[in-house]
């Protein structure tokens, strides 16, 4: 069997300030995996450059025998790594429905001719666009607010939104950067539940950011934790929880919960 | 080319240059501040130089009088001109913003149309500044000599104001968010009729220069400086003080020496600045001075 | 100190604040929970002047502030830490907080750099970058000193644990409560329940733009309804 | 009847309407009005291809005048016979093989599509290299190179000279036809997958990339398909004037253009076309205030630039009080007009 | 309707400026002096052409079309006027320009006059006059490219100066609205001409003349009939002394009656003295008047007919007769900038 997906000792260096040190990662299909690690660790740095955002100073990531390292982002997104971001961006002029629309655009097979002169291929792949963006909705219990402006939406909502884009691009590999932030514990739970059944659904591979340790401790069969961008640890939720070195640099005393 | 020939065209170029960076710097530190392209900069150097022509022939005042007035009162124009075309539109989207810049540049350019008319004036050389000198067979007119300089001082004085001052620290604060600069306690709208009082007299010291290398005045006087001027400032990376006058000297420099060297292509010498300028940020997609955009995800 | 009486705020057709009234007193910790969108940041908003009400009554020691710009609402001895900590991105660490004491003397503002490092050490490792590049955390903790850099007598903080990692986060609940000891007044509006409670002196629930419940912390705490709906229990 | 289907009846019906009014006004109306309708045909042309860009894609894009011009040349080059060219070059004579070159209307108007379409290609790279304002500037800075090659290329365009005397093919139902194709067209594409895609970018690059969006592909086919229908529209221009120069190419014009789009509600193309009828018909009411007033009594005469000053204040004016243009980001359907909003 | 409706179309703003106000003043002392004709009251229209060759189509377009006018008068300057002809023509309208003088202005048209004379004559006018009074070998020669009347003139300059034995040591280009002519008068400079010709508008030449005079250029600067205008002297101050140039008229040459009484009533309503484009903005006035009267209509056709038959017309800037072509054949002056006026030197028939 070839690789699923592995980042080999990824370096990002910003001018003289390395933010992440030898990062690997390697990944089997349908793993749930955690990035923790205190603020500034580097860990979105990690997913940015995993999906293109950032090209590493050095290091590879393999996607699927592939070495996608220097890809640009979009066509990291075609070949099935999709992401959330940490401050959303959602398409904020757009419905909910037309942000998820968007993301099920790369897929498109008619050329921009046939739509704009409305020919049968464009009308079938249109149809069919639409409905699945709602089945992706539906998912993610945002179905009733199909044609709100995104912008409208509730904080949570947004967050949910953000999930069910990053779906409709039909990812393989799922990056999720602190999906819970900004949730309240009710509204963490459910996403939780959520994201379980994602999972098995899509059959997807998941990796997470975040920094609700009741959510990441329960999700998680393995988490890796960062400090200034170098890993101090991987294991199981159990492990990271008793490590004395994770528990100084970021988890407190008494927070183990 | 002999020597002479080179040296003359280099000091026209520098001469040249630094006009175009006087009036960059003004157009740049709006922009710097408030993102908008202040198309009707250029239409406060037509007014500068025609309050100028108009102190110094109609109330006889001398030169040293009559250029402070104007530059004073061009910079409260330029307040007027914010409180009247911009400030109403400070939430609205910036397109909106640029359109009125664009109606005020129409305004100012039709209104002097309509007050003083369309035939050219002269525009008074005072004595001081027609000196022409030689020296080494150059032919040095003092004007020439006297523009870096102005450039250079107003230069060195605004990067104070704005990197030393405390004013200027909250004018780059406005630059990025107003709304979190009223949350520092800032009073917004006085650093903006600031800024725009500044740009305006840089304007007007601008046009005053201008129109005394150029000596004819008309309404439309102003599109064309304003034009390079843009050029320039984007050239050192909108926004950056220091990169427009460093844009400015790199246009004119360039410009006065590809003619020189190339008399044939002196026909595509407008289009020239724009190759410059294309070429640069095809390597420095912000200019050469400009910060790169940070736009974390 | 502060009284907010029957606030009504639109967005547009939206109405945001349905009467909402608070009540802040001198040396306390009041804090300001609910849901997503219940008007929470709007009612911050609106006490600093960047909305303004339709109705109703915002009286900071005994003056009215409605009336006021937000620049001059500021210089009343007010600080906030806004919501989507709206750090200046191209400025250095150090001039943001400088902006945050805009008003103060240079020694004064040297006295108070000190402490806001003393709170946030990382702060001053970083003191030299520009902010846009520091991590999500560390733009909250700028955030968190700036608003704390001109003394303020009320501080106003929305979400300021959001997406601080968990030592950070009882490092932020120990500062609001070093600084309320200090002698500051503190308006915090929280998404972690459990923690702005456990801190509060006193607390209200947002719902929709109303009130629909309040108390001291304690009691909310074990108010049933308060542990269904926002402790998740 | 579904709404589908009475949809299209009802636009099938305008477009009897609007073709019903042409020809009333060909046979019966005067030259000076069939002349405004000319021009705003081709305004509406104009504006609603360059909304494409700006309004749909988010792109401050400063160089139609560029594909205006190339349209325009290119087909007045084709049309004008040896013989007018020959009496037209003065400075230098035309170049082999323009000098020969010789071709119908409907030929030379699209090939001045094509021609503006082959250069929006090739300055695309260095063009959608840079963002933002410096986008603006490239693309102003694309624009007025084309105006000074116009100049200089005696050879090829006359230089400041211009071309004089084409012969005035351009008529309602060109100048209209062209319109209708052209909104039809866009339209569709706009509400296309492709279109959203564009409308992403818009909002977020960022954001659009990591939904798999190539933001270089979706912005170069906007800008393809506006700059064919910008350089059909120069062709037409070129033939209502029947006299062109590079002064007509200025950035004045581009500005115009972001004065309709801006105030019809940039990103609407109904607010496209409506910027562009108002535009046309608003700068012809405008010159009664250039014409000398006569009050029986006495004469005031015409002030020249007092046109210009009545209407910067009125843009000013209307931009001020209707920030977003009058149809913001909204379009005219046929369910708005009837009331009902349920999808 | 009992008034007669004209149309004139000139440049009130923009490069040309002056030229389109002075000729307006002309045209209106000249409807003072003849505001009737057939028993109607005559009515000029004015459309300002921003000195540009697209307005100017535009402008007559809108007198045709809309105002309905049966003769039309402009523009200024020949770039104008023959975007504008093409137009009036269509329309079988007849227009006059006071002071187009390219050749191709009114070239293969039927309904398109002028009141003045064309380049070819002022050119080799030019060009005599330098080789015998100024006694020049070589010229430079600076052209406007942007102005089919600088182009064309300075053409015409050259072939009749080689054709006297003279040498044309360099030739320059400029363009209306530039600012810098550093780099073309550098090139000038070094080629040492004689004389400088340089057929250009007033605010180029005067510029230029500036900018020349600052290099140490001293050579004595020839230019055409665009050089009489006020403006000229203004903005070029001293270093336009002693500028030559052929003209139109002055009016220390004024001959005829007319002549006299519009001087008298120009200077009374103006307060100063009456210039050359006044005089022909008048003269296209009076022409198509006159032709209207003789042909007893207003008949696009008949009016045609009647401005082609002119002969020996006493106008205000000298005697004229319609030659071929829409093209009157009239005396010239020659003129020079002395203390900052403009001089009469001499006059030349044809
Ligand atoms: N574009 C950039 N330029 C310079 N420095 C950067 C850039 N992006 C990130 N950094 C630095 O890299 C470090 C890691 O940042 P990163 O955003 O990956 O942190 P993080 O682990 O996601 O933190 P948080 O949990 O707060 O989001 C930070 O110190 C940040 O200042
Ligand atoms: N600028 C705006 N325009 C229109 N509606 C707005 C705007 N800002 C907020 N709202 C609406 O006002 C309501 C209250 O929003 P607010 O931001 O105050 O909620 P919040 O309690 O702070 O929520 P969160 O926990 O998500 O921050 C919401 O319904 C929101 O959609
Ligand atoms: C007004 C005149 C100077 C015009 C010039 N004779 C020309 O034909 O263009
Ligand atoms: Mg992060
Ligand atoms: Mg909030």
């Amino acid at each position: 069997m070839g690789t699923f997906f592995q980042a080999d000792h990824l370096v990002m260096q910003f001018g003289g300030l390395t933010a992440v040190d030898n990062f690997s990662l390697t990944l089997q299909p349908g793993e749930l995996v955690g990035l923790i690690g205190p603020n500034g660790a580097g860990k979105t740095t990690v997913f940015n450059m995993i999906t293109g955002s950032y090209t590493p100073t050095s290091g590879e990531v393999i996607w699927q025998d592939e070495n996608v390292t220097r890809l640009s982002v979009h066509q990291i997104t075609a070949r099935g790594i999709a992401r959330t971001f940490q401050n959303i961006r959602l398409f904020n002029d757009l419905t909910v429905m037309e942000n998820v629309m968007v993301s099920m655009h790369h897929k498109l097979r008619s050329y921009f001719w046939e739509a704009m002169f409305g020919l049968p291929r464009y009308r079938h792949e249109s149809r069919r666009i639409r409905e699945e963006s709602i089945d992706y909705l539906q998912e993610m219990g945002l179905a009733h607010l199909a044609n709100e402006k995104a912008s409208t939406l509730a904080y949570g909502q947004q967050r949910r939104l953000e999930i069910a884009r990053a779906l409709a691009t039909r990812p393989r590999l799922l990056l999720l950067d602190e999906p819970a932030a900004g949730m309240n514990p009710l509204e963490t739970m459910e996403l939780a539940e959520m994201v379980r059944g994602l999972r098995k659904k899509y059959g997807l591979t998941i990796f997470l950011i975040e920094h609700d340790m009741k959510f990441v401790m329960g999700l998680c069969e393995r988490i890796k934790v960062l400090d200034y961008g170098i890993t101090i640890a991987e294991g199981t939720p159990g492990e990271i929880q008793k490590n004395p070195e994770v528990i100084k640099a970021y988890l407190g005393e008494e927070k183990n919960a | 080319m002999t020597s002479t020939i080179f040296l003359q065209q280099l000091i026209n170029g520098i001469s040249l240059g630094s006009l175009y960076g006087l009036v960059a710097v003004g157009y740049t530190m709006v922009y710097g501040i408030l993102r908008l392209i202040n198309f009707a900069h250029g239409d406060l150097l037509m007014f500068a130089a025609y309050v100028a022509i108009y102190a110094t022939t109609l109330s006889a005042l001398p030169w040293f009088l009559s250029f402070p007035l104007a530059i004073i009162v061009t910079g409260v124009l330029g307040i007027v001109l914010d409180r009247a075309a911009y400030k109403p539109l400070r939430n609205a989207p910036r397109i909106s913003l640029l359109i009125s810049a664009i109606g005020a540049s129409f305004l100012l350019e039709n209104l002097a149309l309509v007050f003083i008319g369309g035939v050219p004036r002269a525009f008074p050389r005072p004595e001081v500044f027609d000196k022409v000198i030689s020296l080494f067979g150059l032919r040095i007119q003092v004007l020439t000599l006297y523009t870096p300089i102005v450039t250079l001082v107003l230069l060195f004085g605004l990067l104070y104001i704005v990197f030393r001052t405390k004013v200027g620290k909250a004018m780059r604060a406005a630059s990025k968010d107003f709304e979190t600069t009223r949350l520092m306690g800032i009073n917004l709208d006085r650093i903006i009729s600031i800024t725009f009082l500044l740009g305006s007299m840089l304007a007007a010291a601008g046009g005053i220069m201008w129109a005394m290398k150029y000596p004819q005045v008309n309404p439309f006087m102003g599109v064309f400086p304003g034009l390079k001027a843009f050029i320039a400032a984007v050239l050192g990376g909108i926004g950056n003080i220091t990169g427009a006058v460093l844009g400015g000297f790199l246009l004119g420099l360039g410009e006065i020496l590809i003619v020189a060297f190339v008399p044939e292509l002196a026909q595509y010498r407008d289009a020239f600045a724009f190759v410059i300028l294309i070429l640069v940020l095809l390597f420095r997609p912000t200019g050469i001075m400009g910060e790169p955009i940070i736009d974390k995800s | 100190m502060l009284k907010v009486s029957d606030l009504h705020v639109y967005y547009g057709g939206i109405h945001a604040l349905k009467g909402v009234h608070l009540n802040v007193e001198q040396g306390q910790i009041v804090t300001l929970i609910g849901a997503n969108g219940a008007g929470k940041s709007t009612t911050l908003r609106t006490i600093v002047g960047l909305e303004k009400p339709r109705s109703g009554s915002i009286l900071f020691n005994n003056e009215e502030l409605i009336k006021l710009n937000t620049y001059q609402i500021i210089q009343r001895g007010i600080g906030i830490s806004p919501e989507g900590r709206k750090v200046f991105p191209n400025l250095t660490v150090i001039e943001n907080l400088e902006l945050g004491a805009y008003h103060q003397r240079p020694k004064e503002v040297a006295e108070q750099m000190e402490w806001v490092y003393s709170l946030f050490p990382r702060l001053q490792e970083r003191s030299k970058q520009l902010t846009g590049t520091l991590s999500g955390g560390e733009q909250q903790m700028v955030a968190l000193g700036r608003a704390l850099m001109s003394k303020p007598k009320l501080v106003l903080l929305d979400e300021p644990s959001l997406g601080l990692a968990p030592l950070v986060v009882e490092e932020v609940f120990r500062t609001v409560q070093t600084i309320n000891e200090q002698g500051a007044t503190i308006l915090l509006v929280e998404q972690n329940a459990m923690a702005a409670l456990k801190v509060a002196h006193y607390a209200y629930v947002l719902e929709t733009g109303r009130v629909i419940l309040e108390g001291t912390g304690k009691e909310l705490l074990q108010d049933e309804r308060v542990r269904k709906a926002y402790l998740g229990e | 009847m579904n709404r589908e289907k009475r949809n299209l009846l009802l636009n099938g019906i305008s477009l009897i309407l609007l073709f019903g009014i042409l020809y009333l006004f060909d046979q019966y109306g005067s030259d000076y009005h069939v002349r405004i309708l000319n021009n705003m045909a081709i305004f509406v042309t104009l504006a609603v291809s360059y909304n494409l860009i700006n309004g749909i894609c988010g792109i401050l894009h400063l160089g139609p005048n560029a594909f205006i011009a190339i349209g325009a040349y290119t087909a007045a080059l084709l049309t004008m016979s040896p013989l007018e060219k020959q009496m037209n070059y003065i400075i230098q004579p035309l170049i082999w093989p323009l000098n020969s070159l010789h071709a119908p209307f409907v030929i030379s108007v699209l090939a001045g599509g094509v021609m503006a379409t082959i250069f929006a290609f090739l300055i695309s790279f260095p063009v959608f290299r840079v963002r933002g304002d410096y986008l603006a500037i490239v693309t102003l800075g694309f624009g007025e190179v084309i105006r000074v090659l116009c100049n200089a290329l005696q050879g090829v365009t006359n230089g400041p000279l211009g071309l004089k005397g084409l012969s005035p093919f351009t008529n309602l139902w060109w100048s209209w036809g062209v319109a209708v194709v052209t909104i039809v067209l866009i339209t569709r594409l706009i509400n296309s997958s492709y279109g959203l895609a564009m409308k992403a970018i818009r909002d977020d690059e960022i954001a659009a990339r990591a939904m798999g969006i190539d933001p270089f592909r979706h912005l170069l086919l906007a800008f393809l398909v506006s700059a064919f229908f910008s350089g059909v529209s120069g062709g037409l221009l070129a033939h209502l004037i029947t006299t062109i120069s590079p002064t007509l190419f200025t950035f004045f014009l581009t500005f115009n253009l972001l004065i309709m789009i801006v105030v019809g509600g940039l990103g609407s193309t109904t607010g496209a076309i409506i910027g562009a009828m108002l535009f046309a018909w608003g700068g012809e009411a405008l010159r009664i205030v250039e014409a000398p007033m006569n009050f029986g009594f006495f004469t005031i005469p015409g002030i020249p630039g007092m046109r210009m000053v009545i209407f910067s204040l009125i843009l000013m004016v209307v931009i001020i009080f209707v920030r977003r243009g009058i149809m913001g980001r909204n379009e005219f359907n046929w369910d708005w007009f009837f009331g009902r909003h349920q999808k | 309707e009992d008034v007669i409706k004209l149309g004139a179309y000139l440049p009130m703003t923009g490069s040309v400026a002056a030229y389109g106000d002075m000729e307006w003043s002309g045209i209106q002392i000249a409807k003072e002096m003849e505001p009737e004709v057939l028993g109607k009251k005559v009515e000029v229209m004015l459309v300002d052409t921003k000195s540009d060759k697209i307005e100017a189509a535009n402008a007559v377009t809108l007198l045709v079309e809309k105002e309905k006018v049966v003769g039309v008068l402009g523009e200024a300057i020949s770039g104008n006027t023959m975007a504008g002809n093409p137009i009036s023509e269509a329309a079988k309208i007849p227009s006059v320009s006071p002071t187009a003088t390219n050749p191709l202005v009114n070239q293969g048209k039927n309904y398109a006059f002028r009141a003045c004379f064309i380049d070819p004559f002022q050119g080799e006018v030019a060009a005599r006059f330098a080789r015998s009074e100024l006694k020049a070998q070589t010229a430079a020669v600076i052209i406007d490219i942007a102005q089919d009347y600088c182009v064309g003139l300075g053409n015409f300059f050259v072939k009749e100066f080689v054709k006297q034995g003279g040498k044309i040591v360099s030739t320059t280009y400029i363009q209306t609205g530039d600012q810098d002519f550093s780099a073309q008068l550098s090139a000038v400079q070094s080629t040492k001409p004689d004389i400088i010709y340089a057929p250009n508008y007033y605010t180029e030449d005067a510029l230029m003349a500036k900018q020349a005079r600052d290099l140490g250029i001293n050579q004595p600067i020839l230019t055409g009939d665009g050089a009489q205008a006020d403006a000229l002297i203004e903005i070029g101050g001293a270093s336009v002394e002693n500028m030559y140039f052929t003209a139109h008229f002055h009016k220390q040459a004024a001959s005829t009656d007319r002549a006299k009484e519009y001087i008298k009533r120009y200077e009374e309503k103006y307060k100063k003295d009456a210039d050359a484009f006044g005089a022909l903005g008048a003269d296209a006035y009076f022409l198509l008047v006159d032709a209207i009267k003789r042909a007893g209509s207003t008949d696009g056709t008949k009016v045609r007919d009647a401005l082609a038959a002119t002969k020996d017309f006493k106008g205000v800037s000298g005697t004229l007769t319609m030659g071929e072509n829409g093209n009157p054949i009239k005396s010239m002056v020659i003129n020079k900038v002395e203390n900052g006026k403009f001089v009469y030197v001499t006059t030349i028939n044809p």
